[in-house]
């Protein structure tokens, strides 16, 4: 008759939250193999078009291509300057252009 | 210096550490000039008081310095990929002179202050707070140790610099790498490092069941787990790592917590680590017995802690044992 | 031993809870509160760390080498006398030029990049084109696009084809058109390159041969692969750590809510810790209570935080992130994250949410627990 | 059992408002006798029974519990001693609420870790001979004052100490509880416990199960019965 204690519901709940924790790494792991095909055929053409940047920042020339941008692009006029596209101040300049010729 | 999640925690911890340590530091000093456990002033109950925060506070800083010292490993393996030449965390570590300075000194505060803890238990069981000004000048020495190792820990990630040609730890443990000890540490005849395991495990295990038995002899076990910490080491890194990786020339200590090897590091570090700490911390406590407050609790506590290093010791001992006979690679021709 | 231990713990865990329940309102808000935080840097964490494993597997094969003419530290065309030199540098398997570039389309106010592979290259007067670019222009194969060459003249192409759009991620604004029509576009003279791309024949010597290069040319610029994934690993690690150390106002802020939180014990439990500590408790039995009260808190915010943003970021395609990474771009790749999640990741948030959490709650624990016994009798 | 030695007691010690609640208190409490201490309030009788109970040391003085001197003990030794030898009824019950009666009951025990199952039979036990068992499941805010009484003396009770401590235990109660509650000190000193209370009512202090009262006036034993 005595109730359900609360640190057992409190116990259990935390080995859920863990398995889905763990539930997360599996799924990744299910997902990341499902795209194994895909992520190839990236690479292929990645490959074969020798692209060497993602078309993820795409609306100014210096973030298309970060590993090629310019260091003197319009808008980037200093490798440190507040960026004038809100993608900026996601994409630093190339740390080739950083540093190191 | 690289801006990185994981550097930036572990900065986090050592400026927490050192400053939870450094707050503490004027109390120290009002305890070792007026405790005074027979006064019922109530500065002296505040005091009382204020010893349970310090405890606290280095149980937090154990916990933070423990995550840390596994963090930064990880994260040093992790970061190899952004070091020309670095394949792995020994490569990171020697990007600059501060790499493998601060590991250590991350070790040196784990186990300090682990030491401290099992001193502040021992202290605890005493009914007059018998260890108190021992405990609390241990702190005034632990204190900077924890300042120098966050010091040096920023010292070396804002010395890192992405690019850096950094030697990688097959051309560093094969034998011409830079460091003496390491590689001495590598070049350690294989026979030799397993044997002075054996022997190392063997005293551990001889002085401990002495101490079981008969109650005394417990320095000598600290010792001798103090001793099998670092022969543990060395022969992690010059045989049982190549063991692991079945090629003659590969040392690297950290490689064996990859997950390509099945993370089989944490099953041998950890139970070494833990085993050194009871070990010692045995020993420490067993000293602790002259005090007549202590008379009975201190042996109590470090048969526990004895028997708990013994178990850690012969888990290591197994875990390693499995992983020679395991192997494919054969260092040792059977006599015809 | 062991089994009065775990008895007691069991004990005061359930009274933490208990007492949890109590304060219903004080504590719900906290965790809210908590789990938010979680939620935002785990989801900057996993996007962060899934990019940059993209990035790293899917360049793997991008050139080894790109050598770039600077004239007066801006990037200038590439003469393909430059081929032969590189060519004759030892090590040097292959080097060709290659021909690049953007287009400002107006019509839909987008960047492309214009690009003519070597390999297969698309008709005179016919291009291929990314998902992204189809999509802005409406445009299917058998369309005709044109635009306005740099003397002022109209060239049309027409599409012959649309890149898979699985591979959106580096193909979205892409344009490929033949080297003729790129020449004639962009007013390119022959034997002249963008930039060249040389592959090595050790890998082990790229470092080495790239610094023949620079030697025997010495207004070239060189970009390694190596590099360029370096690059985005650090880009991305930056950002990330930028971004953290911007949210760590946010943490510290949550910091001094939860220390404030913790301090601020009303009256009720003021007496409430004051009757446990006169009843039999001992101050370290209530030290372990407000800990585990504190540990069910950031731990179920944590883990609560972390799958939130899990399910944020790599099933529901991180939403609160695409304003930015969109920014004002037209062409923004369709693309859903491949989730990689590795243990450094976990650990690092965890350290960075649960212990200043921990830290801000100390104090206020102690001062809490060191309630004088007596005073329930006052 | 109990032997107190010039015990004093100051509060706010070196500050302007410095004050000495107990000015020299020597003192023997016997095994097994009822004793209460008497006096207007503000003359100390509740920080003597602090003393006795082991809730706070002396600022000077010794407090002997058998032969044992508890006061000098840091605290997490004279909690142990408290949690096992005394038990405490306080002037207004303090019970925790939102919790039912039987969990307040359980509350002194949590730290010595007994199985659960086996706390809470001897909790159910001791409610059942305080007629309290009904109650078992209320929440503690919903009792009468004479229920919340004997709520709290089953609390007192749950690590079977030998001393139970009661500071006014009547303050709050009519006659007619006030005669139950005298009825259940008669039945626990029956048991062979020792009883400790402060009182200003002469119901109490009048009482046949009292074996001794001690006056006290500004901080001072002023006379003994």
């Amino acid at each position: 008759m005595s109730p359900v204690r609360p640190s057992f519901i409190a116990l259990a709940g935390l080995a859920g939250a863990v398995a889905a924790l763990g539930a997360t790494f599996v799924d990744a792991g299910l997902r990341s193999a499902a795209a194994g095909p895909g992520l190839a055929a990236r690479g292929a053409l990645a490959a074969r078009l020798e692209l060497t940047d993602l078309a993820l920042f795409t609306e100014a020339r210096y973030t298309r291509n970060p590993s090629q941008a310019d260091l003197h692009a319009a808008f980037q006029d200093h490798p440190f300057a507040f960026e004038h596209f809100p993608t900026g101040s996601l994409v630093a300049p190339a740390a080739a252009k950083r540093g190191r010729p | 210096m690289l801006f990185q999640p994981a550097i930036i925690a572990l900065i986090l911890a050592s400026a927490v550490s050192t400053l939870m340590l450094a707050s503490s530091l004027p109390f120290v000093v009002r305890v070792l000039r007026r405790w005074d456990m027979a006064s019922g002033a109530e500065t002296q109950l505040e005091m009382e008081r204020r010893t349970y925060l310090v405890a606290t506070l280095l149980k937090l800083v154990l916990v933070a310095q423990g995550a840390a010292l596994v963090l930064f490993v990880f994260n040093a393996d992790r970061m190899a990929s952004l070091f020309t030449g670095a394949m792995c965390a020994v490569g990171t570590l020697k990007v600059d002179r501060w790499g493998f300075p601060a590991l250590y000194l991350h070790m040196a505060v784990f186990f300090l202050s682990a030491f401290w803890l099992v001193l502040n238990h021992v202290d605890n069981l005493g009914w007059d707070y018998p260890l108190i000004r021992l405990k609390y000048a241990a702190l005034l020495g632990l204190a900077p140790v924890v300042a120098v190792a966050g010091g040096v820990q920023l010292a070396y990630f804002l010395g890192l610099r992405a690019d850096v040609i950094t030697s990688c730890c097959s051309t560093l443990f094969s034998g011409n790498g830079i460091t003496v000890t390491s590689n001495a540490l590598a070049a350690m005849p294989h026979g030799v490092a397993l044997g002075l395991l054996a022997a190392g495990l063997a005293a551990v295990a001889a002085s401990g069941a002495h101490f079981l038995l008969r109650g005394s002899g417990g320095v000598v076990h600290a010792l001798a787990s103090a001793a099998v910490l670092g022969i543990g080491l060395a022969a992690v890194v010059s045989t049982i790592s190549v063991y692991v990786y079945e090629l003659p020339h590969h040392h690297c200590p950290f490689c064996l917590l990859k997950r390509e090897y099945g993370h089989v590091g944490y099953a041998l570090y950890l139970p070494l680590f833990l085993g050194t700490v009871c070990g010692v911390g045995g020993g420490i406590a067993a000293r602790t017995r002259r005090h007549p407050s202590l008379a009975l609790a201190a042996p109590r506590a470090a048969r526990r802690l004895v028997g708990v290093s013994l178990a850690c010791f012969a888990a290591f001992g197994v875990v390693a044992l499995w992983l020679v006979l395991r192997s494919h690679l054969i260092l040792f021709e059977a006599a015809p | 031993m062991t089994a009065g231990w775990i008895s007691r713990q069991r004990h005061l865990l359930d009274f933490a809870l208990s007492s949890l329940g109590r304060r219903r309102g004080k504590n719900l808000g906290l965790l809210a509160v908590y789990t938010l935080v979680v939620f935002v840097l785990a989801s900057v964490m996993l996007f962060s760390h899934a990019i940059r494993h993209e990035a790293r597997l899917v360049l793997k094969d991008s050139p080894e080498v790109v050598v770039q003419k600077l004239v007066a530290g801006r990037h200038d065309l590439i003469p393909a006398g430059h081929l032969e030199a590189i060519r004759g540098v030892r090590g040097v398997r292959a080097a060709e030029g290659r021909l690049w570039g953007y287009l400002f389309d107006p019509a839909a106010a987008a960047n492309y990049t214009l690009m003519v592979p070597r390999d297969q290259p698309p008709a005179p007067g016919t291009a291929l084109i990314g998902s992204g670019v189809a999509a802005v222009r409406d445009a299917a194969p058998g369309d005709t696009l044109s635009f306005r060459a740099h003397d002022g003249q109209l060239v049309q192409f027409t599409v012959a084809g649309t890149l898979e759009r699985d591979s959106a991620l580096v193909s979205a604004d892409l344009f490929l058109v033949s080297e003729a029509d790129f020449r004639r576009l962009f007013g390119v003279p022959e034997g002249r390159f963008t930039d060249i791309v040389a592959s090595v024949r050790n890998p082990r010597e790229i470092r080495t041969v790239a610094e023949k290069i620079d030697a025997a040319l010495p207004d070239t610029r060189i970009i390694l692969r190596d590099e360029i994934l370096r690059t985005y690993d650090s880009v991305f690690d930056w950002r990330e750590g930028m971004l953290l150390v911007l949210l760590s106002g946010a943490i510290l802020a949550f910091g001094i809510f939860a220390w404030e939180k913790a301090s601020g014990l009303s009256a009720e439990e003021r007496r409430e810790i004051g009757i446990l500590k006169a009843v039999g408790w001992e101050t370290s039995d209530v030290i372990r209570l407000k800990t585990l009260e504190g540990m069910v808190i950031s731990l179920t915010a944590f883990l609560a935080g972390y799958v939130l943003g899990y399910l944020h970021v790599f099933h529901f395609g991180a939403p609160l992130f695409e304003p930015v990474l969109k920014g004002w771009a037209v062409l923004y790749p369709d693309f859903r994250l491949t989730p990689f999640v590795d243990e450094l990741q976990v650990a690092t948030l965890f350290f960075f949410t649960v212990f200043p959490y921990t830290v801000a709650t100390v104090v206020p624990i102690w001062r809490a627990a060191t309630v004088d016994p007596d005073q329930v009798m006052r | 059992m109990i032997r107190l030695t010039d015990v004093r007691k100051a509060f706010n010690q070196g500050r302007h408002n410095e004050f000495w609640a107990l000015k020299g208190i020597d003192l023997r409490l016997a095994a097994g006798a009822v004793t209460v201490f008497r006096g207007p309030s503000g003359s100390g009788k509740t920080t003597l029974l602090t003393m006795v109970g082991a809730l706070a040391r002396p600022t000077s003085g010794r407090v002997h519990l058998e032969e044992r001197d508890i006061s000098a003990m840091p605290e997490r030794f004279l909690t142990e001693i408290r949690r096992s030898t005394f038990g405490f009824v306080f002037q207004n019950f303090n019970l925790i609420k939102g919790l039912s009666v039987v969990e307040n009951v359980m509350i002194p025990a949590y730290p010595v870790g007994l199985p659960h199952g086996r706390l809470k039979a001897r909790a159910m036990d001791l409610l059942e001979r305080l007629e309290m068992a009904d109650k078992a499941e209320a929440r503690a805010e919903w009792l009468s004052g004479g229920e919340a009484q004997r709520a709290a003396i089953a609390r007192a009770l749950i690590n079977d100490p030998r001393v139970l401590i009661a500071d006014e235990p009547t303050a709050n109660l009519d006659s007619e509880r006030s005669a139950q509650f005298l009825s259940i000190v008669a039945g626990l000193k029956r048991d062979g416990r020792t009883l400790l209370m402060t009182s200003h009512d002469p119901m109490v202090a009048e009482a046949a199960v009292v074996d001794r009262v001690v006056s006290l006036r500004d901080g001072r034993q002023v006379e003994a019965r």
